[in-house]
């Protein structure tokens, strides 16, 4: 990781030295190793530029406040953040003009969160290798092997395509995608609907309506979001009840159905771990199954599934009976 | 039985709505057993509609009904003749001495060639 | 602050025999926002208007709502009566306590309650009512007429005779029709040739009037006053302005075998031909499928000959975009397909036929130049069997559920004539009813049998066989209870019509509806016969249910005067229920665009102020209101709920929808 | 009808018809008297596809037992294709609240032209009987938002 | 290809071969017909009547037997093939009959109508392939042959869905494959009399000489059948004209009719 980040650094600087770009958009290092943040970054001060296996944040959806800035951004973009980036250049969110992008290799990221629930207390440091995570402790050394401890979206990695890149930086081979991302869903199709009533309960009972998912996701990028509209006749002032929570995920879901690369995410961020991404997925899934596979993202101005249709499409029960038990 | 628990009994194994009959005789025009039978496989229909269960009971043409269905395929309405025939005969068989075929007559009918389905079938068809 | 009236109408006893009208307007009163309630017997009766009228202006009404009949019904009336009080149009909301409670509940109780709901719902949703104003478009001045039969030229000479232009399309090469097929018409006996092709003539004389013969309407787009559409001249590899009509090319054309349609395939005509004598236009068209030149590119013999050089091999497809302020459909009819009516023997039997091909047997210019021969010898049949209803009235599966209305009468006819001209003959007609209303129908009927002998049998045809070169029919005598069969020479079967089948596509690209039987459905069954739901498009002939001659010239001229009555307005108010972007939230994302049907959308880059005396550019969407036809596609599109629709705004359906959902 | 008179809360039950189709086909069940059950209350839109998920989602909030969509059959839109936009999008929304439980025979979505009278009284009268026999709408009751 | 196979009572007496040419054809073609082990009678004739269910169960345990053996279930004998499909049909589509039955019987599995029913002579059709029964015909059948539908294969069409019930081709098409030209005559689907030869011998003798006569009259040779109790009727009419079971005349076309 240290070679792509030295990679990283010197393409940042030859990039803002010779004028190409006027900033540069990456990860920036915090207090300790693991406390790493999306940041930008100027010719004159690149201090604290680091990528390293906690940089698993998508960069995209910062740049939509960065696309109205004047001046060109160089972009680093993992090969699933490369989706998110194509999907807003197709909503117009964004301008293409105004960003260098550069794709930068990617072999999962890590959630600390697995890191401390293998008993790793007492950090002073660490380092990485190809696969493994060495922690220094008060305790003495821990090793924590990288697969263990992987986000939840990295575990079920859809891509490892550039979708979109004016170049690409990788050291090393990537180890390929999981094919079989839709297995949890298949879980949650077989079982009955009052296995999967009871499931969802659980889950969303434990949002706290934070919002993070929503601030988070790259598809959710309205000026006013039709949860703070008191116009548009769903606007939660506060938590009224459970449902709220429910109609929330269920018109999220709905609202970013067919534009929804599957980043991860809402997931990623949710402070309550609730597995969200297993909504959207499911509408992917009942995409790919019933009108074509689709891949939001892969390609600028694709046509959304949901604007589309065809005269021969299944009827809607087919869709309900096609998947779920 | 009362005429009206036989009429409702009837109804039900005829298992057909005789009031979409529209009364073109397409079933009687194509009966191939029409000379044969007293009642004719339209008026079963009408009959039943008229709850005639007395007459339709009386019959003699369920015995000679070939249950050919070519009344069934060709009806312009969906109506069974066939079906309502089928009811009365298997009514009246299911009475007292109502049998259409007793066993004393078989044997010096039966020659060497009758095949086993014949015998079968007519005896669940005419008998109790 | 909302000052709303509630009107509840008794329509008689339509409504008042199952609803407690007096309950619904009491309760109505307390509702928020409500200041007025009353119920009355007849809302849309003058007195009922003044009622309403006299509110408005009295209690100072901001919004009415009337509980009645469907809006389909009276919604205009009552939007009409408001606006002459000086009420906002779109300031009305109709409940409809009568098709969707009074007269399908019978329990009184059952029936008040859920009126009480259903007016409830329409009060909550008028509180967000916004009044609205219809902007106005333009009229082309012109009419397209669709199908080339005796409902087509009618309407279309009607239309041209008060001043306006009228294009007929026609798929054929000819227009004229199903009645240019008819030897002659009921009840009259008319020559069918002789009524008709003066009209024919008539149109292709007419300056306001220009034929697009072996055409097809491709695309349509726009709305009532303002379609356009896409013409499809389908490549005839002749020029229509040179050829002549004299004939020549049919002679000497060496591929003769193909079917002659016109003749119903009783006999074959020449692969260059022009379908019969007085065709409008009497212009020759190649069918490709029999033109050896076409096919292998050897011969070319028509050309050779031609005087005129109009014939064109390598002629295509070519369309032509024209504008149409309205339309007519006149698409009309074909007899059924008999493959489910092997019964008949009409598969098997050359002598079995159908009545349309009786009627080229019988015509002077058809196969037997006007002597009835059997087809299958040539032999002049000695006994001919009439069967009625074959394929109507059935509800097996096998054919169609309806009456086809006209075969009565053509049996008749069809008896009548042969017994005129062939006293020799015996002629049965197999029949189940005997349907004959109108004027003099009944009469024409019955001189059939009193004057000419026919023997009606009643009863249908079980089985028709062959059976040593004689047609056995074989069915049933109901009169007097038996089995007959009689020994035929000639079987003709009263075959059941149904649209022709090109309606369906045509449908859909006119968005207007069709039933289950592919007929076209008219606005209302009884008050608006000849137009559609869809505005501007209007409805000839068999296309929108079975009619003879004389029904189907009245329809054509009734649809015709609807579209002079439109073409007359200089301008049309538009539908001001229309889509409308919030540019506040709008995010640019152009979703909305792709779903739009119309192209109704479009983007701009806009300034905006955004606070500390700055401005930002944003891309954000806006609806033209006089291209959108408010559908509502692109509201539940916009993710950002910027996107609504005037009259039927997010807000309004979900005021309705928890107006309904209180218990 | 005497079954539903059995279950003491009657079922509701909000039918959204379009305006050309579906809402003509209704009146046509009632002006040929083809009763439905009472609790099927019609709400008119312009067209199928202006049925945006949240109006069900609301209606369910809001004690719904049953959401049904009726419109012109595919193909004779009246807005040309937006019954091809409400198949695809209610395919998903429906396929996604049985993914959170809800009863697949709740939602539903029937084609029903303005000749359909006949078939709009019998979609009716099944629907309600399915719901009806499903009961009270328990699944979505402790998420209901109480006013 | 292996389908259950239910030949019925009469083909392993008196029309037994109806069933050994079939078999023998079978073979030569290179298919597994499997007869269905202690199999019982089909019910003789179907019952129209929905109260009825015990004439069903015997139908229903042929069908359950074959659901659990691939469940592609082969008859020949026209009686048994209506009186199966016709059963079939109610355990799919008739919720109360089916209720009944399955409650009566108390099958390992609920028996819901998933057994294909097919005749014979579509398993030919649709399974074999006339074009292939054209290769492997040895010695071609070169005669006018007029096919005999009777009722039973045809009738109701709703539920047999054989062929059209007016205008039958499928028989025409076989007797073509084997070398044979078909005679299409008006009362190829006209009843034989049936039943009534037990009890109205005269009717029956009228409709199967009406049968034969039609064939004659359109130059027939011989007729061919597949229902012993047509074949049986169609025998005693009285008229000179032979009758075959279909499945011999085949086993003569393949050359598979001897003795091995």
């Amino acid at each position: 990781m240290q070679g792509l980040e030295k990679l990283m650094l010197e393409k940042a600087n030859a990039l803002l030295q010779s004028g190409e770009v006027d900033r540069v958009i990456g990860w920036k290092k915090g207090e300790s190793y693991y406390d790493v943040s999306p940041a930008t970054f100027t010719k004159d001060n690149l201090e604290g530029f680091v990528y390293n296996c906690f940089c698993g944040a998508n960069l995209s959806k910062y740049l939509v406040a960065e696309s109205k800035k004047e001046g060109k951004m160089l972009v680093f973009l993992k090969p699933c953040d490369t989706y998110s980036f194509n999907q807003l250049l197709s909503e117009h969110r964004i301008e293409k003009e105004k960003f260098y992008v550069v794709g930068v290799g990617c072999n999962g990221h890590l959630d600390m969160n697995k890191v401390y629930a293998q008993g790793v207390e007492g950090i002073l440091s660490m380092s990485e290798d190809e696969n493994n995570l060495i922690v220094e402790t008060v305790y003495g050394q821990k090793i924590v092997e990288k697969e263990s401890a992987l986000l939840i979206k990295c575990l079920t990695c859809k891509s490892k395509e550039f979708a979109v890149a004016d170049e690409t930086l990788v050291v090393g081979e990537m180890k390929p995608a999981n094919p079989n991302r839709f297995e949890e869903v298949e879980k949650l199709e077989s079982m009955t609907e009052a296995e999967r009533y009871a499931f969802w309960k659980e889950q969303l009972s434990k949002c706290i309506r934070c919002n993070a998912c929503r601030n988070a996701c790259p598809a959710c990028t309205c000026i006013n979001c039709v949860f703070d509209n008191n116009a548009s006749g769903i606007s939660a002032k506060a938590n009224a009840d459970e449902f709220e929570e429910k109609l929330f995920h269920i018109i999220r879901a709905y609202h970013v159905a067919g534009r929804c690369t599957d980043c991860g995410e809402c997931s990623r961020v949710c402070p309550q771990n609730i597995p969200l991404h297993l909504i959207n997925r499911k509408v992917i899934k009942d995409i790919n199954e019933n009108y074509g596979d689709y891949q939001a993202g892969a390609e600028v101005n694709a046509r959304n599934p949901l604007v589309n249709y065809t005269k021969a499409d299944v009827e809607a029960k087919e869709v309900v009976e096609g998947g779920n038990k | 039985m009362n005429n009206d628990m036989q009429l409702k009994s009837l109804i039900e194994m005829s298992a057909t709505d005789v009031r979409k009959c529209m009364k073109c005789g397409k079933c009687s025009g194509r009966c191939p057993a029409f000379k044969e039978m007293d009642i004719k496989p339209h008026q079963f229909v009408t009959l039943l509609g008229q709850g005639k269960v007395e007459k339709l009971l009386a019959s003699k043409a369920i015995w000679n009904c070939l249950s050919c269905l070519a009344c069934v395929e060709r009806c312009p309405r969906g109506v069974a003749p066939a079906n309502v025939i089928e009811a009365v005969r298997t009514t009246v068989a299911r009475m007292q001495g109502g049998d259409g075929i007793t066993a004393e007559e078989i044997p010096a009918e039966v020659n060497e060639m009758i095949p086993q389905q014949l015998l079968v079938s007519a005896f669940r068809k005419y008998k109790k | 602050m909302h000052r709303i009236g509630v009107f509840v109408c008794h329509c008689g006893s339509n409504i008042a025999a199952t609803v407690d009208v007096e309950r619904v307007s009491n309760a109505l009163a307390h509702e928020p926002g409500v200041v007025h309630s009353v119920n009355y017997q007849y809302m849309c009766s003058e007195n009922g208007q003044q009622l309403i009228k006299n509110a408005i202006k009295e209690h100072n009404l901001s919004g009415i709502v009337v509980c009645s009949c469907s809006p389909r019904m009276h919604e205009a009336t009552f939007r009409k009566t408001a606006e002459a009080a000086g009420l906002n149009p779109y300031m009305v909301e109709i409940a409809n306590i009568r098709e969707q409670c009074s007269w399908i509940h019978k329990d009184v109780e059952e029936a008040t309650e859920k009126a009480i709901v259903l007016a409830r719902t329409a009060v909550a949703k008028l509180t967000l009512n916004k009044p609205l104003v219809a902007g106005e478009t333009g009229v082309t001045k012109r009419a397209l007429v669709i199908g080339g039969g005796i409902a087509g030229i009618q309407a279309a000479l009607d239309i041209a005779d008060a001043g306006y232009e009228v294009d007929i399309v026609e798929k054929n090469p000819t227009i004229g029709g199903r009645m240019a097929q008819l030897d002659k018409t009921f009840p009259t006996l008319d020559c069918s040739a002789c009524i008709l092709t003066p009209k024919m003539v008539d149109c292709a004389q007419h300056e306001k009037i220009n034929i697009y013969s072996y055409s097809e309407v491709d695309k349509v787009k726009g709305f009532v006053g303002n379609f356009k559409v896409t013409i499809k001249k389908k490549a005839r590899y002749v020029d229509e302005t040179k050829c002549t009509g004299c004939g020549v090319c049919m002679t000497n054309c060496p591929s003769k075998k193909g079917l002659n349609s016109f003749n119903m395939d009783l006999n074959t005509r020449p692969a260059i031909y022009i379908p019969f004598a007085q065709a409008i236009p009497n212009v020759a068209v190649i069918d490709p499928e029999q033109c050896i030149k076409l096919k292998s590119g050897k011969c070319g013999l028509c050309s050779m000959k031609c005087g005129a050089n109009a014939i064109d091999y390598k002629q295509q497809d070519s369309f032509v975009e024209r504008e149409y302020g309205a339309i007519v459909v006149a698409t009309g009819f074909k007899p059924i397909s008999l493959e489910n009516f092997n019964e008949y023997g009409y598969a098997d039997n050359k002598d079995v036929i159908t009545s349309l091909e009786l009627e080229r047997l019988m015509n002077a210019a058809g196969p037997s130049k006007g002597t009835l021969v059997r087809p299958s010898d040539g032999e002049h049949p000695h006994v001919i069997t009439f069967i009625q209803c074959v394929g109507s009235r059935d509800v097996s599966g096998c054919g169609k559920p309806y009456c086809s209305k006209i075969c009565c009468m053509y049996t008749a006819k069809h008896a009548m004539l042969i017994r005129e001209k062939y006293p020799d003959t015996q002629v049965n007609v197999f029949y189940i009813d005997v349907r004959t209303p109108g004027k003099n129908y009944d009469e024409f009927y019955r001189r059939a049998v009193e004057q000419y002998g026919v023997n009606y049998i009643k009863g249908m045809v079980g089985k028709v066989y062959n059976e040593n070169g004689k047609l056995m029919v074989q069915g049933s005598n109901l009169i007097d209870n038996e089995q007959v069969t009689i020994a035929s020479d000639l079987v003709v079967l009263a075959t059941a019509i149904e649209p022709d089948p090109s309606v369906k596509d045509l449908a859909t690209k006119l968005t207007i509806s069709i039933d289950t039987n592919n007929f076209l459905t008219e606005a209302h069954a009884k008050l608006k016969p000849v137009e559609c739901a869809t505005a501007g498009v209007y409805l000839a002939g068999v296309c929108q249910g079975p009619k003879d001659i004389p029904e189907t010239v009245a329809q054509a001229s009734a649809a015709a005067s609807k579209v002079i009555g439109l073409l007359a307005k200089d301008k049309l108010k538009g539908n001001p229920c229309v889509a409308h972007a919030n540019e506040m939230t709008c995010t640019g994302c152009s979703q909305c665009a792709e779903v739009c049907p119309y192209g109704a959308i479009t983007y701009e880059n806009k300034e905006f102020r955004i606070g500390g005396g700055k401005t930002e550019k944003r891309r954000v969407a806006s609806v033209n209101p006089a291209v959108c036809q408010g559908c509502g596609a692109c509201t539940v599109t916009c993710p950002s709920g910027a996107m609504d629709l005037h009259g039927f705004s997010s807000a309004q359906i979900l005021k309705e929808v928890e107006a309904i959902c209180k218990r | 009808m005497q079954e539903i008179e059995k279950n003491q809360k009657k079922p509701l039950i909000v039918a959204f018809c379009c305006n050309w189709c579906s809402y003509a086909g209704a009146d046509l069940a009632g002006s040929s008297r083809l009763s439905y059950p009472a609790e099927v209350k019609i709400i008119k839109v312009p067209c199928s596809c202006r049925v945006n998920p949240i109006f069900i989602l609301k209606a369910f909030q809001r004690g719904a037992d049953g959401v049904i969509l009726c419109g012109c059959h595919p193909g004779d839109c009246h807005y040309s294709e937006g019954n091809y936009r409400t198949r695809r999008r209610m395919g998903l929304l429906f396929s996604m609240l049985n993914y959170f439980g809800i009863e697949k025979e709740r939602t539903r979505i029937e084609w029903v032209s303005a000749a359909e009278g006949a078939k709009f009284s019998a979609v009716m009268n099944d629907f309600a009987k399915t719901i009806n026999e499903l009961g009270e709408n328990r699944r979505l009751e402790d998420l209901r938002c109480k006013d | 290809m292996v389908f259950s196979y239910y030949p019925g009572c009469t083909l392993k007496n008196q029309a037994k071969d109806l069933d050994i040419y079939a078999r023998k054809s079978a073979q030569a073609l290179g298919i597994e017909i499997k007869e269905i082990d202690e199999w019982q009678c089909c019910g003789g004739v179907y019952t129209s009547s929905p109260d009825d269910i015990a004439p069903r169960l015997s139908s229903i345990r042929i069908l359950a037997k074959a659901k659990e053996n691939g469940g592609k279930l082969v008859t020949i004998c026209s009686a048994c093939h209506n009186v199966i499909k016709r059963v079939n049909d109610d355990m799919k589509n008739n919720a109360d009959i089916n209720l009944r039955a399955n409650n009566f019987m108390q099958l390992e599995e609920r028996y819901n109508g998933e057994t294909a029913v097919l005749h014979y002579l579509e398993m030919l059709r649709d399974e074999v392939g006339f074009d292939n029964i054209k290769k492997a015909v040895k010695n071609p059948i070169n005669k006018k042959i007029g096919a005999y539908y009777g009722c039973l294969l045809l009738r109701p069409n709703g539920v047999m869905a054989f062929d059209n019930p007016e205008n039958p081709t499928i028989i025409e098409e076989f007797i073509k494959a084997i070398g044979g030209t078909p005679v299409v005559y008006p009362f190829r689907n006209e009843c034989c009399g049936a039943y009534a030869s037990l009890k109205n011998k005269p009717l029956a003798d009228k409709k199967s000489s009406a049968v034969l006569s039609s064939a004659k009259g359109h130059g027939a040779e011989m007729v061919i059948t597949a229902c012993p109790l047509c074949y049986y009727n169609l025998k005693r009419s009285g008229e000179d004209l032979p009758v075959i079971y279909f499945t011999e005349l085949l086993a003569k076309a393949l050359g598979v009719d001897g003795d091995e």
